[in-house]
């Protein structure tokens, strides 16, 4: 193990521009961050990578001023601070991607991206001088590789694209620290590429850079210096030529990661789901058609807006389908609603938790049970035992990290509350299992144990469609791939054509290269 | 009972001795018995207002259905001679059916409950106003339906039977509310309806549900209030219930956002109101002062709850970081 | 310990109940004994005034003289307040119930009074519209239903009464709606006290003052002024200074013992009178007298 | 102007043509400057509520503040002989402090606002009523201000003076809203305050802010108010105009949920309200009936409103589609 130094100061000449020390953070039952020390010097970009529930997002949070520390100093430009406020953050040159996403929908792109700074005519008016606005953010757009325009509304955008609308954002304010958490989540490798381009360039420009991400190689990439987080406190601070992934997991989960299991041997089962010409309203004249087998996963790749969410929404039932039948089991399903999904088998993980996903202020027993009442109740009233006897099974197999089930989800962190979206369906015997993003902003240990799951559901005779912008999960996880490409199912690759450059010749609707197939073979 | 309940309970029986210290009348039975008369008719117009406020929805038509179900009721015993319990049923189901509308309108066609239920509060005003030419509906003189007068303004040993009546009802309530699934999926809903449809709950007729409720109580509420008053002007009766109803949901826990508030809560709301009312009367408080009154004691009571509320929550942050506390208010 | 109480309850919050309230606090002059006082319901409700007049005899109040919001449908309600303590209706009468007696005026009468003022100021007929709060209200009906008994047999109809629910807004809309709608009316009735002042107002607005025979009732500063003025031809007034002081002298009376005030058909009717411009200053300085009271 | 506005305006016009068909008269430049008086009226009082709705919030003390304030004006000109413009600035400031106190409650106290403006509702009524113990406040007979009641009630070439101000007021308040970086906050508060707050806006200050606008608009359209009727019974005086106005905020495209509203389309609502009003009685429809109309009228506009755009979206959906449409209703 490297050696752990009291505070993780930079070695270099320069003063640091922030540092803080000692800083502890508490919430009731637990301490997310504790006694916790670091320097950041300008142009440096720092990576910091700990479990889910670490404490990173607490530590940005204080940084950004959204949360008050127990204890500690913040030290900017020498000038000692016990807590910074929100404002006091901004005017230090501090910006700020929030792991959850915190646009407005009722604005278009530009108003979101200067909003609380917006450019002003002169006159005593405060008029927004809108030709500047647009002028600016469409540069910044540019800068991040978005393929949409300034005006347009934020509503129309899908959740990768108003990620990116958040990173324009943070590098519109003149900055001196950028602080990214989680950036990449569901991001597809084009566009975090470009994300990563655009950090080397903060960097050239001496503005220092704090990422968090759980894609611990794309922090291998840029990061010039690693803090590891476990349990809120520091656990390791790995210098650029210490920085290996390995070496941050070891630190990250106190231990080794077990070998990926292998992708399954067995031989699918009949056909569980089959979508004939589905027509989805964002692609309407694109009829899409489908089948997963039991016991396969099948994957969905596809770069941001290829129409994958929308498929998804359309086969659980929540979106009208302009077209097309869904059959489980060969029997075509009378699909109208969310619930006759749920009725027929058909689960699905939603990409966006927050909304979709969970239910933030009900304890984590209720959340788990709230798709399977009935099973949980008896001659129509609640029976508060068998809830939580089922939640405290899928806390302790799926280990999330919770003082006890009767704890408000909201409280737990991002990447706890996606398990506790999993946890709801795994409880009730999927049969086929739809999961958008699952390991969205979820740690490497877990998504290990994710994988693990999918794969010892699909053993199980499960159906599993696994939707991911994660290349590595893709081509690691799936036994076929499907990609798509704008709303059409561009091709579907085994898993002997199975490559990274398949995928992205696929997925921007290209032919890709397919290996010679013995006439003889399976 | 929750915290807040107690609290509520305390303040209730806090005015209430105040009352009594002032004017000892204030605890004669008769006094307690026209009182809790008039809580049982609030009380249930109040927790049928309570089950839509759970799902985030809001009922403003409740005054203006209690003018025309009352009208209607009073119409076709009194005037077409329709037995009283085929009557009884009848303005149920129509209340019903008013509900239902209202819930369809909201939970299909995705219009907001703001604006249905004050097209409701307007139209039925109206309708109720026409169908009587703006006369008043009322008995005529002698006209007597016993059994229907002892159940619904009758007293048992002293105790109004109206009041009977919402101990029933709340009894019934509390457990649809607090211990059956469909409780669970209006909780649900008022959190966050789009994550309750993703768990494969059919939110529209769960809200559909709460409407009917709602609709069901009110025509009961306006067939007690029928025979409490006995006549009916269309005008001007039950004008601003639905404030009423909804002073005692929030009074009493509840938030207009959704998901959050029990009948416990709603019943000692209404209690409060009432004694209120009652407590004007009996201090000779001028009767402009009336509105004052109510209106203060609520913000009062809010204003004091919620500062309750957010100085344990400081403290219980404070006690948890066990260090000088750091925790200082946030402007913004 | 404490004195006697004996209350007047009015239906509703309105101007026209500031003369009943110097009439009582003339009798309460006259009547140390007692404590009298005059309640407000909040609003014009039966369920309201019911529970109002529940906590009064709940409170030991030994009398209530009351202005039944409906009279005609409350018996039981009155009578339950009757069997516990002495009850006086006022304004609009409840014959049916077990009250002591009625001390009012009859609102009949004094639509037939506003029929003969119309009658005086159009010798060659019109055309009326009437204003009124609440349409469905008995007092309004009652004048309405006076008035068009009084216009019988005439050339004077009264072809549509507007209603505007006690907003007087809408009540002042009405007039300039009516305007325009009928360019042919040549007589307005306002049945309500503030009606009238509405109609002076909007045909002052659109220059029409003088040109439309304004008929009133009651006795609101404006509608007296345009009595004086000319504009208005005359108005009906009612005395609820009268009602107020004599009912509660007469009450008084009662629970003392002496029943010789009660009349056998148990109704005292004090007339409305008819107040035109030569009657109006003397009416007025009365008016103020009695408020200085 | 949106799409929203253009289906709102004509509908206003739809419904004048149909008036105007059956009775010629409501084209007479009196009637249609009658009517826009009113809509000055009720305007000025709209886009108060319309800058509180945004924000999420709501205003329900509006019609007691009508009254209170109006009580006030003109007891301090025609009884107290205060000097008009004095009296006039006064009120404005009134109005001012009783939104800066709203909004204090909302923004710092975080209190709900439907439940701190329901006590306005409630205490002003009772203050306004206490203050005139009942009475009506209003001008003696011949008492002029010759000024104050042009500017109030006169006419400028016929054009109602008060909708004269509706114009200026609303070219102001359009340019606050729209292109003022103040409107844009106000938009991102009634989204998600939170996040707003994230950004470094001052939510607290902007939600404050637009109760103070709020309460000064109702002020001035309390004076308004108070000059056109001339007298003021505080029992009864601007009785739901509340309503009135969060109806036209609603019909004019506002969510309650905030974020949402133009204020092309808060007048718009106004004027359709107001046309609906004057049709009844050009109509000669029983007045009981009036409350019915609007009711009705607002239920259909919105319902028209929600199908249309529903309607559209899918034919557009099935014309791209280029197949047979096998739209099958969603449910859940
Ligand atoms: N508002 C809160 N109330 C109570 N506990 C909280 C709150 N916010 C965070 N916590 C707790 O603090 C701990 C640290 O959470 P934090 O969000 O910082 O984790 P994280 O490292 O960002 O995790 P992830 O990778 O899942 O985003 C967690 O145990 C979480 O449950
Ligand atoms: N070019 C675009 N401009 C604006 N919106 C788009 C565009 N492309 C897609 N969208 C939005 O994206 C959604 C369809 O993409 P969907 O979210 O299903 O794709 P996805 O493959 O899941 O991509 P993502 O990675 O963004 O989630 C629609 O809701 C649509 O509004
Ligand atoms: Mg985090
Ligand atoms: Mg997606």
């Amino acid at each position: 193990m490297l050696n752990v130094p009291e505070t993780s100061s930079f070695a270099g000449v320069e003063a640091p521009f922030l540092s803080l020390s000692g800083v502890r953070k508490s919430y009731p039952g637990v301490v997310a961050l504790d006694n916790f020390s670091m320097e950041v010097a300008p142009g440096e970009v720092i990576g910091l990578v700990g479990e889910n529930g670490a404490g990173k997002s607490t530590l940005m949070k204080i940084l950004g001023g959204v949360v008050k520390p127990d204890r500690g100093t913040i030290t900017v430009d020498g000038i000692e601070h016990d807590q910074l406020s929100v404002e006091g953050s901004m005017n230090a040159g501090i910006a700020f991607v929030h792991q959850e996403l915190n646009l407005f929908d009722n604005l278009d792109v530009a108003a979101n991206v200067f909003l609380g700074r917006e450019p002003l005519r002169a006159g005593p008016l405060k008029l927004v001088d809108r030709a500047k606005l647009r002028e600016m953010v469409g540069s910044l757009l540019k800068r991040v590789g978005a393929n949409f325009s300034a005006d347009t509304p934020v509503s129309k955008l899908s959740l990768a694209q108003q990620q990116m609308v958040e990173i324009a954002k943070a590098l519109s304010i003149n900055s001196r620290l950028v602080i990214l958490d989680e950036p990449t989540s569901s991001l597809p490798l084009p566009e975090t590429e470009k994300l990563l381009a655009v950090i080397k360039g903060l960097k050239a420009d001496g503005i220092s850079v704090i990422f968090i991400s759980h894609r611990l190689h794309e922090i291998e990439r840029v990061a010039d210096r690693v803090l590891v987080l476990r349990d809120g406190i520091l656990a390791g601070v790995l210098p650029k030529s210490a920085i290996d992934h390995d070496e941050m997991v070891r630190l990250m989960i106190g231990r080794a990661l077990k070998a990926r299991t292998a992708v399954s041997m067995q031989t699918p089962g009949a056909v569980a789901l089959s979508a004939q010409d589905i027509r989805t309203t964002t692609y309407p004249h694109h009829p899409v058609s489908l089948e997963i087998r039991r016991g396969e996963i099948l994957g969905l790749a596809g770069l941001v807006g290829s129409g994958r969410t929308e498929l998804a929404r359309v086969l659980f039932g929540i979106d009208a389908r302009l077209g097309g039948e869904v059959y489980t089991d060969g029997k075509k399903l009378g699909l109208h609603s969310a619930a006759d999904a749920v009725a027929n088998g058909i689960f699905l993980v939603p990409e966006d938790r927050k909304l979709e996903g969970i239910l933030l202020d009900f304890p984590i027993a209720q959340n788990i049970s709230l798709p399977d009442m009935p099973a949980h109740s008896k001659r129509y009233l609640v029976s508060v035992r068998s809830e939580n006897k089922t939640a405290e099974k899928q806390r302790s197999s799926l280990g999330i990290r919770a003082p006890s089930v009767a704890t408000r989800t909201g409280s737990l962190s991002g990447g706890n509350q996606q398990k506790v979206v999993l946890a709801k369906w795994l409880a009730m015997n999927p049969k086929i299992i739809i999961m958008d993003e699952p390991t969205r902003g979820i740690d490497i240990g877990a998504k290990a144990e994710i994988y693990n799951l999918m794969r010892v559901l699909a053993e199980a005779g499960v159906a599993v469609l696994m939707i991911s912008s994660d290349m590595e999960e893709v081509i690691g996880v799936s036994d076929r791939v499907a990609v798509m490409h704008e709303g059409q199912i561009s091709g579907i690759l085994d898993k002997d054509d199975l490559s990274q450059e398949n995928v992205m010749l696929l997925a921007v609707g290209k032919k890709p290269r397919l290996a010679k197939r013995e006439p003889e073979g399976r | 009972m929750s915290k807040k309940d107690i609290g509520l309970l305390l303040l209730i029986l806090v005015v209430g001795a105040v009352v009594a210290a002032i004017n000892p009348r204030f605890l004669l039975p008769i006094n307690l018995a026209n009182t809790s008369n008039l809580i049982g008719l609030f009380g249930i117009l109040s927790i049928g207002q309570a089950f839509v406020i759970i799902t985030g929805g809001i009922e403003l038509s409740v005054g203006s259905s209690i003018a025309l179900l009352g009208v209607l009721f009073i119409d076709f015993i009194a005037t077409r001679g329709m037995d009283w319990p085929v009557a009884f049923i009848l303005i149920l189901i129509l209340g019903g059916l008013i509900g239902l509308a209202h819930g369809w309108l909201i939970a299909r066609l995705k219009l907001q409950p703001f604006v249905v239920t004050l097209c409701g509060l307007l139209i039925y005003r109206g309708v109720a106003r026409f169908y009587t030419a703006d006369g008043t509906a009322g008995f005529a003189f002698g006209q007597n339906f016993p059994t229907l007068e002892f159940l619904t303004a009758g007293r048992t040993y002293g105790v109004p039977n109206s009041f009977i009546a919402l101990i029933v009802i709340m009894a019934i309530m509390w457990v649809v509310l607090h211990r059956s699934v469909f409780g669970r999926y209006l909780y649900a809903i008022g959190k966050n309806e789009e994550a309750a449809r993703f768990s494969g709950i059919r939110t529209g007729r769960i809200i559909m549900a709460a409407y009917v409720i709602c609709g069901v109580l009110t025509a009961l509420a306006a067939i007690y209030f029928a025979m409490y008053t006995r006549s009916i002007s269309p005008a001007s009766h039950g004008n601003f219930y639905e404030l009423y109803a909804i002073a005692a949901a929030v009074l009493g826990g509840f938030s207009l956002r959704g998901g959050e508030g029990s009948i416990v809560g709603v019943i000692l709301g209404t209690i409060l109101l009432q004694e209120l009312q009652n407590l004007v009367n009996l201090l000779g408080i001028p009767s402009s002062l009336n509105f004052s009154v109510m209106g203060g004691v609520i913000l009062i009571g809010v204003l004091v709850d919620q500062q309750w509320g957010a100085f344990r929550t400081r403290r219980r942050l404070v006690r948890a970081a066990r260090a000088e506390p750091s925790t200082e208010g946030q402007r913004n | 310990a404490d004195k006697p109480t004996l209350a007047f309850v009015v239906n509703g919050a309105s101007d026209f109940w500031k003369a009943a309230e110097a009439g009582v606090k003339k009798a309460q002059a006259e009547l140390p004994d007692y404590s009298l006082e005059l309640k407000y319901p909040e609003q014009s409700s039966v369920a309201i005034q019911q529970r109002l007049m529940d906590d009064l005899v709940t409170a030991g109040v030994k009398g209530i003289m009351v202005s039944a919001v409906d009279p005609k449908t409350s018996t039981d309600g009155l009578n339950k307040i009757a069997s516990q303590t002495a009850l006086f209706t006022t304004d609009s009468d409840a014959p049916q119930t077990n009250r002591v007696a009625y001390i009012g005026s009859s609102n009949v009468d004094a639509g037939k009074q506003a029929a003969e003022i119309a009658k005086k100021a159009m010798p060659n007929g019109g055309k009326c519209i009437g204003f009124v709060g609440l349409l469905g209200a008995d007092n309004a009906k009652e004048r309405i239903q006076g008035m068009k008994d009084g216009l019988a047999g005439t050339k004077i109809e009264l072809v549509d009464v507007r209603g505007d629910d006690i907003d007087q807004t809408r009540a002042k809309k009405n007039v300039e709606d009516a305007l325009v709608a009928s360019p042919d009316v040549t007589c307005m009735v306002g049945f309500y006290s503030y009606n009238t002042p509405r109609i002076y107002e909007a045909l002052r607005d659109a220059g029409k003052l003088g040109q439309i025979t304004v008929v009133g009732f009651d006795d609101d500063p404006i509608t007296l002024g345009g009595v004086k003025e000319g504009t208005v031809a005359a108005t009906v007034v009612q005395q609820p200074f009268e009602w107020a002081y004599r009912g509660m002298k007469l009450m008084a009376a009662y629970l003392g013992g002496d029943k010789s005030g009660i009349p056998d058909n148990k109704l005292i009717i004090i007339p409305t009178v008819i107040i035109g411009k030569d009657d109006v200053d003397k009416y007025a300085a009365n008016l103020k007298a009695m408020a200085g009271n």
